[in-house]
């Protein structure tokens, strides 16, 4: 026998950031059944879905953080609730009015997002070291683009060539870009889905205020993550600028016929739609038709890919959360992968690299399969 | 008022009955019922009723053409203006065009309270000055425009074309922010109530903005500060000009300069500019010093001229249409290509004419209309003479 | 006008009104205003008594004005106005003040304000009904008949209820039964009776009523008018069988070579293109399904009915199929050989992977005639007087002598050499027309009757005509060659390639030296390269002055040319011929390139300077074209300024009254099929000539080209290609090189055919119908018909659950409709109702999924309302019938009608698994043994809190029920309303369930919304009764609050005209003035035309400017004069 | 001096918007007595000039409603609506009317508690609003006003 919850006020907030749609749940359990966990462990999306209606929602349940935001099941919810919000409120009455407990990774991450702007507790004026070498221009008011790369190649060694990619081939074929200086901080968007609403605030006015103070028209980004938040949650709180994926603007160039490319590359390539870029945000054929222009390069598909791909896992903060083995998404799409004879799984996520370099690692296929973001083979192959 | 003291006023009494008016009154030409002559027989002999009660008291142009034929200088738009004061105390508002939108707007615009926002067309694109001492009067055109956009009718083009005009020509003017409806339309259709309001507002507007020159880009604002107002002892106490006016006296003074218009274009007398204000030569001489521009005159012109078939947003029947449709014709037959008015009125009713619906075939010519400002303001070169 | 006298009444509605508003207030209130006579207030003012008081004051007082200030006028408007109209007062003087619903009730909290806002609304009521005026009912007659759109359950019902109240129906089905859904259903829940038992004797019924006219295959076009007075325009399509005639023997479904997947069985079996739509079928009798005419049939000039003898050889009608091609021309084997096959460009298969070898089927029942033996013609006896002479035994030629002596002419045709076939038989090389080949075409031609005398040139028409013919056909072809014009083309040993060719033919010796160099790229061309070869000659080379895409040849002959080692030259052309000693030697050449596209639209080549290069030959054979040769022509005709013949485009009649011309004579050098076309162009005008009817009146029928052909159920098969005679064995002979399909293979080929039209136009099955009830020329047919009223039952469509490609319909054979299934459990369906997989076997396991579609704003918010009930009779037949376990995915169980609990009951006790969650996927991505081989179904079982995976061998999705994709075109054509799922709009969803906006017309069944049958049939009932009464009524009142024009004002803009959606305003023109004028009947009142009324001209009665301004003044209390 | 109680005039058609009202009404749902509807056949028939008078006589706000696009009783009522309400906006816009005064709503006949939200939100935005710009026209009638 289940007592209504004692935090009143606590789950007003929840019904409300579900707002209408929340009440329209009608327990048919889709949510459930389509959630990428339930390939690996139960977890029982509906009944978050029903706490949340009734106000019994449990706290201390790990459940609550385990969401990875990855939309699987707002895209096909009969009755369109917006399920992450009312993950994200939950996680949010637990950061903010301490009921419950934050696993610890998170509250490290959390506290460094907080505090320097980035996840990794990294030195803020390191932000651009990544670039030191490339020659590229900071951003002054006038230049064409703002290139932001995402904490995640700023500072990771490994995913740094991410952000070098993207800066060779704008030095190559001469775009007028520039970085933004190191005040800039980190995008939020995880950091809110986790719950620190604050902590997103702050970035996001900094940021925003930064981006006005230069004059910012157009950023391109590289992380789907970024993308998002500049797109559909910066603009409310006055952040007007375009936004534009590194794949969309790939693409524009080919079709411009500005970027052409030289080298082939006689490889089996599979590319993974990042929850961020595919379902949140309907990118689906840019990327492909990326890889398709380059020359040799043979793309095949997962066995669910575009609007059904797995999530890797990274989403929501999960990516500063450990996951254990046995539960990693991008293991099973390494996988199959694997089963479909690919060179090269491509990635147009820092999130997903993190997750499927590790997943490789892991389970030592480093030798036979590559992980690639799309902005390293475009580099190599112009 | 009482008719007794209409009568008087307007001379009435002095009516031979000869009916000089009602045989050249374009009403009448068109509408069997419509009558100058009748009317003013029936307000001599009464009852009173006979005229507030009839229904053709709104139908006059109050053009003027009757008047200036008139042996015995009988003032029957005057006189039908009263009328229709008295008409307006009996419940009688007459046949309102737009279901009354725009006698309803002149009276919203009565209220002290209002801020508007009659300025928010104005781009930087012009230069105006606060501490000018030269006013471009804006009038009714923001809200024409936001009323006639079906008809494809910018009334603000001949605003901001007139601002251009004056800009090159050295002048910054001031716009009022709250300048309201001139009033000329209310006190028309004898809502004189309102008028004394509008009026009072915007001459007491004028003085405080100090200026010592207004200009026009719309006759009936013109006419109805320079006589009406005064009449009912509101005075703006500056010098009055209309657009074609400056102009003509800048062009006199020399250094205008144009570039060539390849146009064979005609003019419309605006009834308020022509008769009722005795203005004729200034814009056909702008018209005229343009260089190019082919000016042919209708078959009826200057004192002549046929009105554009409404006034004051009354009554807009198929006799006024008809009047257009005449109109439009005797422009057509001019083979001009541009029909070259200074009124906004007379370019609303003519475009609504043109733009009429419906699947029966219509025998409406159709002809560009435009406003003298306009054409100006694209001849006129950049950097003419800035010397005053 | 009289003294205004307003009587104000308010009412207490008991404690309703009273309790909250101080109705005594109000009424003393009320006595105070303006022109208010009278002012009570009473307890139930829409009590008798409570009527009676206004009534009273009517008589007594004299009021000529009435408010009553009670409840909602939805309510009791009508109660009012009704007691005014008593009382002899017009019950549109009559004002009514909202003081409930509006006041009381949902201010009951603030009773003082209350009672000031009901004296604010008592004080506007007044204001408005001072200025009403009184306004005249009027009526118009109803026509008795009653058009019911759509042959389903719900519209059998309908028409039936008022058939049998003696009144006239006339039914309109789009198909070609009636019967609609229903009767695909097997059984109906919850009783399980069998849909067929019960709907086929309605259908019967229908069909044979006396009151109903029946109109399948039929649409409606275009209706106008208004309640009792609609004008209906219908079209019926034809259906090829006459209906009366027609004894379902089924004879011509038998026989009919086409076949296509049956809609009515889903698509689970085949049908004939001569089919019966379905067994019952009413009208009971067959229809010919034609879409279209088939491309490869309009492709072809000579007008030859390719799909149809295709269809024919794919049943091994090889006779049959030969005779169907000459009704077209007689030339089934050269065509079959030489043909440029316009058709296989054309042809749809070539869009899905390639063209059906049109051109080798026709040659391969050409050569099996050949092969055996075809009996004696029985020639034609001429049945018209006058004869016809034809110049020319080319194709033209004969091509016109064939269609002429078909027509009962007598026909002789003339020709200058000694064999008849003009250039077939001297200017094509026997490798390619063998002579015995072209003989029986011509042998058969003769047969028929036509005279051919060879050996015998005209040279003077006059002539011919003495002779007592009364027209001539000109079609003596093109035989002079073109000059190149070029230094030393008079050398011998440079031949021209007719004369080359003629000779070869002829069987002339030639001799030919070892270098030959032929130059042009047309079939001639080749041929004359070919034959050289053939001829000895060691190295054939051809110079062609464009690329290999403009080259004229047939392709696959310039590939044989280059197989057989012919070496092409392209983009050179030669500038002088050299000669040594007399002898010629070499030729020179300069190479080209291709310019701009000239008139042809070939790239026109132009020489590229100093790129002259000479090679050393034998001979040179130039083929650069043909020109007409006039020496060889009667004097008397005119010329083009290309030197063919003048002739009128379309007639191809000459200058010379009843002489006419065609084929390369007319045209220059072309293909074989455009010749044969002019000549049968020609036959029509002789025939039209004769006959003394005009040449052109309605002379070119264009036949529509069938759309979006289906590929859905092809599979991919490479086209068959002909086998060739071998390399070695082609030197020196000139056997034939292309060979004929085998029987086995020319089947299979032609079983490759999409049937693009449909029916193949084949007429097999007229030639078994006895009782002649087929007729293929059957064109569509108009009906106008008036009616009162109107019933629209249009019913729905199945969801297509393809569009949830989580759901892999169409993607696993076992994943099924509801539809589908309905077919597979009924006994007359595909599988005689055995419950079976696509591959035969019983299903060990069934899942049932319910809300496809429905329930899901992703699909249809909306719920489908029948599929839980079907989906809990599908689980009832499987147990009843298999052994197979079934789950039921569910999201809620909705058993509402009668019997569907127990329904539900009974089902449960069978054993059916219930599984409350919605299916997430369906995959046949197995995990583990026991999925193997299965569809796996997952979802989460809700109650259990668990995810499930259930490995099926069969899944059945309950598809929701949608609004037909047309919908919107029928409800603009009867101007009702759509919801925003689709589906027609009510005008009250419960007060006036099958009423529309639209006065007199009224909707039953699923076009409104989905409902099952019992609910369906009651909705049509009930349709039928509302037309019914309007019928007995006799006649109608028209809405008395319409828009009305003052004329005085209007000036005809027409703006009301524009916006008007009920088309009731119309501009027209009296005394001289345009104005606008209102058809009453047509108008709904809702006053568009009044707000966009630039004059205030238009007005609506009731509401107009004067009433709705006061009433505001009213509300805010201002005061104006 | 008592609270200022904004007078709100909704010009509501028929089948819609003013059945919800009714239903508001008979299921108790309970808001203030601020608003008078008008009672019209269909949205589309609402005049501009209506709207202005009532701001003329007074009216603090002015609430446009009918059916939704997919339910008007005449087919495309709303859509006329709209394109009127357009205009008008602008007009009241240039006047230096306060966007807020002028409301154009979709409300539907089950809608009844919706119909009295809207009501209830409306009066509150009223007041912090305060009187029309136009009211002082109001007062200067009514002491014209002859009973």
């Amino acid at each position: 026998m289940k007592t209504i919850s004692p935090y009143k006020e606590a789950t007003d907030v929840i019904l409300e950031a579900g707002g209408e749609p929340l009440k329209l749940c009608y327990q048919c359990g889709l949510c459930t059944a389509v959630c990428p966990w339930n390939v690996v462990r139960s977890f029982l999306v509906r009944r978050i879905m029903h706490e949340a209606q009734l106000g019994v929602t449990d706290f201390d349940s790990e459940d609550v953080w385990t969401c990875a935001t990855c939309r699987a099941c707002v895209q096909r919810c009969p009755r369109g609730v917006e399920i992450i919000d009312v993950v994200r409120a939950v996680r949010r009455v637990v950061a903010s009015l301490g009921i419950g407990v934050v696993p610890d990774a998170l509250r490290i991450s959390a506290k460094n997002i907080a505090g320097v702007g980035n996840p990794f507790g990294e030195a803020p004026e390191k932000r651009n070291d990544w670039a030191k070498d490339l020659g590229v221009k900071e951003f002054v008011p006038g230049t064409e683009i703002l290139y932001f790369p995402c904490c995640v190649p700023s500072y990771d060694p490994d995913v740094k060539t991410v952000a070098r990619s993207v800066a060779t081939i704008f030095n190559k074929l001469g775009v007028d870009y520039g970085l933004i200086s190191t005040e800039a901080r980190c995008c939020g968007e995880s950091i809110r889905k986790a719950g620190h609403e604050d902590t997103f605030q702050n970035l996001a006015h900094n940021n925003i205020n930064l981006f006005a103070n230069n004059d910012v028209k157009t950023v391109v980004v590289s992380s789907p993550h970024c993308y998002h938040t500049f797109r559909n949650e910066y603009p409310e709180l006055g952040g007007k600028f375009e936004v534009i994926h590194i794949t969309q603007y790939l693409a524009s160039l080919i079709d411009e016929g500005k970027l052409k490319f030289s080298k082939t590359m006689n490889k089996k390539v599979i590319y993974s739609d990042p929850c961020y870029l595919g379902r949140h945000n309907n990118v689906y054929d840019e990327p492909r038709k990326i890889l398709q222009s380059i020359p040799g390069l043979e793309l095949i598909e997962f066995p669910d890919a575009r609007e059904n791909a797995l999530c890797c896992g990274g989403g929501g903060g999960r990516i500063w959360m450990d996951t254990p083995k046995g539960e990693r998404f991008s293991d099973i799409r390494v996988e199959q992968a694997v089963e479909k004879g690919a060179d090269i799984i491509a990635l147009a996520c820092p999130y997903c690299f993190l997750n499927y370099r590790d997943s490789v690692l892991s389970m030592g296929k480093a030798e036979t399969m590559q992980v690639r973001d799309i902005a390293e083979l475009v580099a190599e192959a112009v | 008022m009482s008719l007794e003291d209409i009568i008087q006023e307007t001379k009435t009494y002095y009516c031979l009955e000869c009916g000089k008016c009602t045989s050249i009154c374009p009403v009448a030409r068109y509408d069997p019922a419509f009558s100058p002559r009748a009317m003013i027989e029936n307000a001599l002999l009464g009852p009173e009723d006979d005229l507030v009660f009839n229904r053709e008291l709104f139908s006059c142009l109050t053009c003027y053409t009757c008047q200036q034929r008139c042996p015995s200088d009988v003032d029957f738009p005057v006189f039908v203006r009263k009328a229709r004061t008295i008409a307006q105390d009996n419940g009688q508002h007459g046949i309102c065009a737009h279901s009354g939108q725009l006698q309803s707007l002149a009276r919203l615009m009565t209220s002290p309270d209002i801020k508007q926002r009659r300025l928010e067309w104005l781009s930087d694109k012009y230069r105006t000055s606060d501490d000018s001492d030269v006013l471009l009067w804006v009038g009714c055109a923001p809200y024409f425009e936001a009323i006639f956009e079906d008809i494809e009718f910018r009334a603000l083009d001949i605003t901001e074309a007139s601002l251009k005009i004056l800009n090159l020509l050295g002048i910054e003017p001031k716009l009022l922010p709250d300048e309201k409806c001139c009033g000329h339309d209310v006190v028309w259709t004898g809502d004189v109530e309102t008028f004394k309001k509008l009026a009072e507002h915007n001459a007491t507007q004028i003085k405080e903005s100090g200026v010592q020159k207004i200009i026009f880009s719309c006759p009936e604002g013109y006419r109805t500060l320079k006589l009406d107002y005064p009449n009912y002892g509101f005075d703006v106490g500056c010098e009055l000009q209309h657009i074609s006016e400056f102009l003509a006296d800048r062009i006199e003074k020399g250094g205008v300069k144009f570039n060539e218009v390849k146009k064979r274009v005609t003019y419309q007398d605006p009834c308020r500019l022509g008769r009722h204000l005795g203005i004729y030569d200034a814009p056909r001489k702008v018209l005229k010093s343009i260089p190019g521009i082919e000016f042919v005159e209708m078959q009826y012109s200057g004192w002549d001229a046929i009105c554009c078939g409404t006034s004051a947003w009354t009554n807009c029947d198929s006799y006024s249409n008809m009047i257009r449709a005449e109109r439009l014709s005797e422009a057509t037959a001019t083979k001009a290509e541009t029909l070259i008015t200074c009124c906004p009125k007379c370019q609303t009713h003519f475009r609504c004419a043109m733009t009429d619906k419906g699947k029966e075939k219509r025998s409406m010519p159709s002809i560009e209309v435009m406003d003298l400002a306009n054409l100006v303001a694209n001849a006129i070169e950049e950097g003419s003479n800035l010397s005053k | 006008m009289e003294e205004v006298k307003i009587g104000v009444y308010v009412c207490w509605c008991g404690l309703n009104i009273a309790g909250t508003v101080d109705s005594e207030e109000v009424a003393r209130y009320a006595g105070t205003l303006p022109h208010v006579a009278v002012a009570r207030d009473y307890k139930y003012m829409c009590s008798d008594p409570g009527q009676d008081l206004i009534k009273n004051d009517i008589k007594r007082l004299g009021i000529n004005r009435v408010v009553v200030a009670s409840c909602s006028p939805r309510l009791h408007e009508p109660t009012f106005r009704k007691a005014c109209r008593d009382a002899g007062l017009n019950p549109y003087l009559y004002e009514h003040a909202n003081i409930r619903e509006h006041c009381s009730w949902p201010h009951a909290t603030d009773k003082n304000r209350a009672t000031e806002k009901a004296k604010d609304l008592v004080r506007a009521a007044v204001r408005r009904v001072y200025y009403q005026e009184p306004l005249e009912i009027k009526e118009v007659p109803v026509n008795p008949n009653v058009l019911v759109v759509g042959g389903g359950i719900a519209g059998i019902q309908a028409a039936l209820d008022i058939a049998d109240g003696e009144k006239k129906v006339y039914m309109v089905e789009r198909d070609a039964s009636i019967g609609g859904h229903m009767i695909q259903l097997d059984r109906t829940f919850p009783t399980l009776d069998c849909s067929e038992c019960i709907l086929t004797p309605k259908m019967t019924d229908t069909g044979h009523h006396p009151n109903i006219e029946l109109m399948t295959n039929s649409e409606v076009e275009e209706v106008s008018g208004y309640i009792g007075n609609f004008n209906v325009r219908i079209r019926k399509k034809p259906r090829y069988v006459d209906v009366d005639k027609c004894n379902s023997c089924g004879e011509c479904a038998k026989v009919c070579p086409v076949e296509v997947p049956d809609e009515f069985e889903m698509g689970l079996s085949m049908r004939k293109a001569a089919y019966l739509p379905l067994p019952q079928a009413v009208p009971a009798a067959f229809a010919i399904d034609k879409r279209g005419t088939a491309p490869c049939r309009i492709a072809c000039p000579a007008g030859v009915n390719a799909q149809g003898y295709i269809a024919l050889i794919s049943q091994g009608k090889f006779k049959e199929a030969l005779e169907l091609v000459r009704r077209a021309m007689p030339f089934a084997g050269v065509l079959g050989r030489v043909c440029t096959h316009p058709c296989e460009l054309e042809c749809e298969r070539g869009k899905f992977d390639e063209p059906v070898s049109i051109r080798a089927l026709k040659r391969f029942i050409a050569d099996y005639e050949l092969k055996t033996e075809r009996e004696k013609v029985v020639p034609i006896e001429t049945t018209k007087d006058s004869k016809v002479a034809v110049i020319g035994s080319g194709p033209a030629g004969l091509a016109c002598a064939y269609d002429l002596i078909r027509e009962g002419y007598a026909v002789t045709v003339f020709e200058s050499l000694p064999r008849a076939g003009g250039l077939l038989r001297y200017g094509i090389p026997e490798y390619r027309l063998p002579k015995e080949v072209l003989d029986n075409d011509i042998s058969y031609i003769q047969e028929l009757g036509v005279e051919i005398k060879t050996k015998s040139p005209v040279e003077d028409l006059a002539e011919v005509f003495n002779q007592g013919y009364a027209a001539i056909f000109i079609a003596s072809g093109a035989q002079g060659s073109q000059k190149m014009g070029i230094p030393g083309e008079e050398t011998s040993g440079v031949i021209h390639a007719l004369d080359f060719l003629r000779m070869v033919n002829a069987g002339v010796d030639i001799k030919l030296g070892n270098k030959v160099v032929v130059v042009g790229g047309g079939n001639a061309a080749i041929d004359a390269a070919r034959a050289s070869l053939r001829l000895g000659a060691r190295e054939v080379t051809v110079v062609y002055r464009r690329s290999r895409d403009e080259m004229p040849a047939i392709s696959s002959e310039v590939e044989e040319a280059e197989h057989e080692g012919i070496k092409i030259h392209f983009l050179a052309t030669p500038t002088k011929i050299l000669s040594r000693d007399g002898q010629l030697s070499a030729i020179e050449c300069i190479t080209m390139k291709l310019g701009e596209p000239d008139a042809s639209g070939r790239r026109r080549p132009v020489a590229v300077k100093g790129t002259e290069f000479t090679m050393n030959v034998d001979n040179v054979i130039i083929a650069i074209g043909q020109t007409v040769d006039k020496t060889a022509l009667p004097k008397e005709l005119n010329y083009t300024s290309w030197g063919t013949l003048e002739v009128d485009p379309v007639t191809l009649q000459t200058h010379i009254a009843g002489v006419f011309a065609g084929g390369d004579v007319v045209s220059g050098p072309a293909d074989v099929v455009v010749a044969v076309a002019a000549g049968k162009e020609a036959a029509i005008s002789i025939d039209r000539y004769l006959r003394g009817v005009s040449l052109t009146e309605e002379r070119q029928v264009t036949p529509k080209r069938v759309e979006n052909v289906s590929k859905e159920r092809a599979q991919l098969k490479a086209r068959a290609s002909t086998p060739l005679l071998k390399l070695d064995e082609r030197k020196g002979s000139f056997a034939e090189v292309e060979l004929s399909f085998d029987e086995k293979t020319a089947i299979e080929e032609a079983k490759r055919c999409l049937n693009c039209g449909v029916c193949s136009e084949c007429l097999e099955c007229v030639k078994v119908c006895e009782q002649g009830a087929i007729n293929h020329e059957m064109q569509d047919e108009f009906v106008e018909v008036e009616v009162g009223s109107m019933i629209l039952a249009t019913g729905y469509q199945q969801f297509d659950p393809s569009v949830i490609p989580q759901y892999g319909y169409k993607k696993f054979d076992n994943v099924l409709t509801g539809l589908e299934f309905e077919r597979i459990t009924c006994a007359g369906g595909p599988t005689q109702g055995r419950i079976q997989l696509k591959d035969g076997r019983e299903p060990e396991s069934v899942a049932i999924v319910h809300c496809v579609g429905s329930r899901d704003q992703n699909y249809h918010e909306y719920c489908s309302r029948v599929c839980c009930m079907y989906g809990l009779k599908y689980a009832e037949l499987i147990k009843e019938f298999t052994k197979a376990e079934v789950y039921e995915f569910y999201i809620d169980m909705r058993c509402f009608g009668e019997a569907f609990e127990e329904f539900y009951k009974r089902v449960s006790e069978m054993g059916v698994n219930f599984i409350r969650g919605k299916v997430a996927n369906i995959t046949d991505r197995v995990m583990g043994e026991e999925e193997r081989g299965k569809l796996i179904v997952t979802a989460e079982d809700t109650l259990l809190g668990k995810m499930i995976r259930v490995p099926v061998d069969m899944v059945i999705l309950c598809a929701a029920l949608e609004a037909r994709s047309d919908a919107a075109d029928v409800a603009s054509l009867f101007t009702i309303g759509q919801r925003g799922d689709g589906f027609f709009l009510e005008t009250h969803p419960k007060l006036a369930p099958v009423n529309t906006p639209t006065d007199g017309v009224f909707i039953a069944g699923c076009c409104e919304a989905p409902r099952d049958v019992p609910d369906t049939v009651a909705q049509a009932s009930a349709a039928a009764s509302k037309a019914l009464s309007l019928i007995s009524r006799g006649k109608v009142t028209t809405e008395a609050a319409v828009s009305y024009v003052d004329e005085s004002i209007c000036h005809g803009c027409g703006r009301c005209e524009e916006i008007c959606t009920f088309h009731a305003p119309s501009i027209i023109r009296t005394d001289g003035r345009l104005v606008s004028s209102i058809n009453e009947a047509l108008c709904k009142g809702c006053g568009a035309c009044a707000v966009v009324c630039p004059t205030g001209a238009a007005q609506i009665k009731h509401f107009n400017m004067q009433e709705i301004e006061g009433l505001v003044d009213g509300l805010l209390e201002v005061h104006r004069g | 001096m008592a609270e200022f109680e904004p007078k709100i005039i909704v010009f509501a058609c028929n089948w819609c918007t003013y059945a919800a009202a009714d239903l508001a009404g008979t299921s108790r749902v309970q808001y203030p007595p601020n608003a008078y509807i008008v009672r019209m056949m269909c949205s589309g028939m609402i005049n501009p000039s209506y709207v202005l008078r009532a701001f003329e006589d007074g009216a603090d706000g002015v609430i446009v409603s009918g059916c939704h696009y997919t339910d008007c009783h005449y087919i495309d009522g709303p859509v006329k609506c709209d394109a009127m309400f357009a205009k008008l906006k602008r007009l009241v816009h240039i006047l230096g009317l306060e966007d807020e005064r002028l409301k154009r709503e979709m409300i539907s006949t089950s809608e009844g508690t919706v119909f009295a939200r809207v009501v209830r939100e409306f009066v509150s935005e009223l007041k912090r609003l305060g009187p029309s710009p136009f009211s002082s026209l109001r007062n200067s009638r009514k002491e014209k006003a002859v009973a």
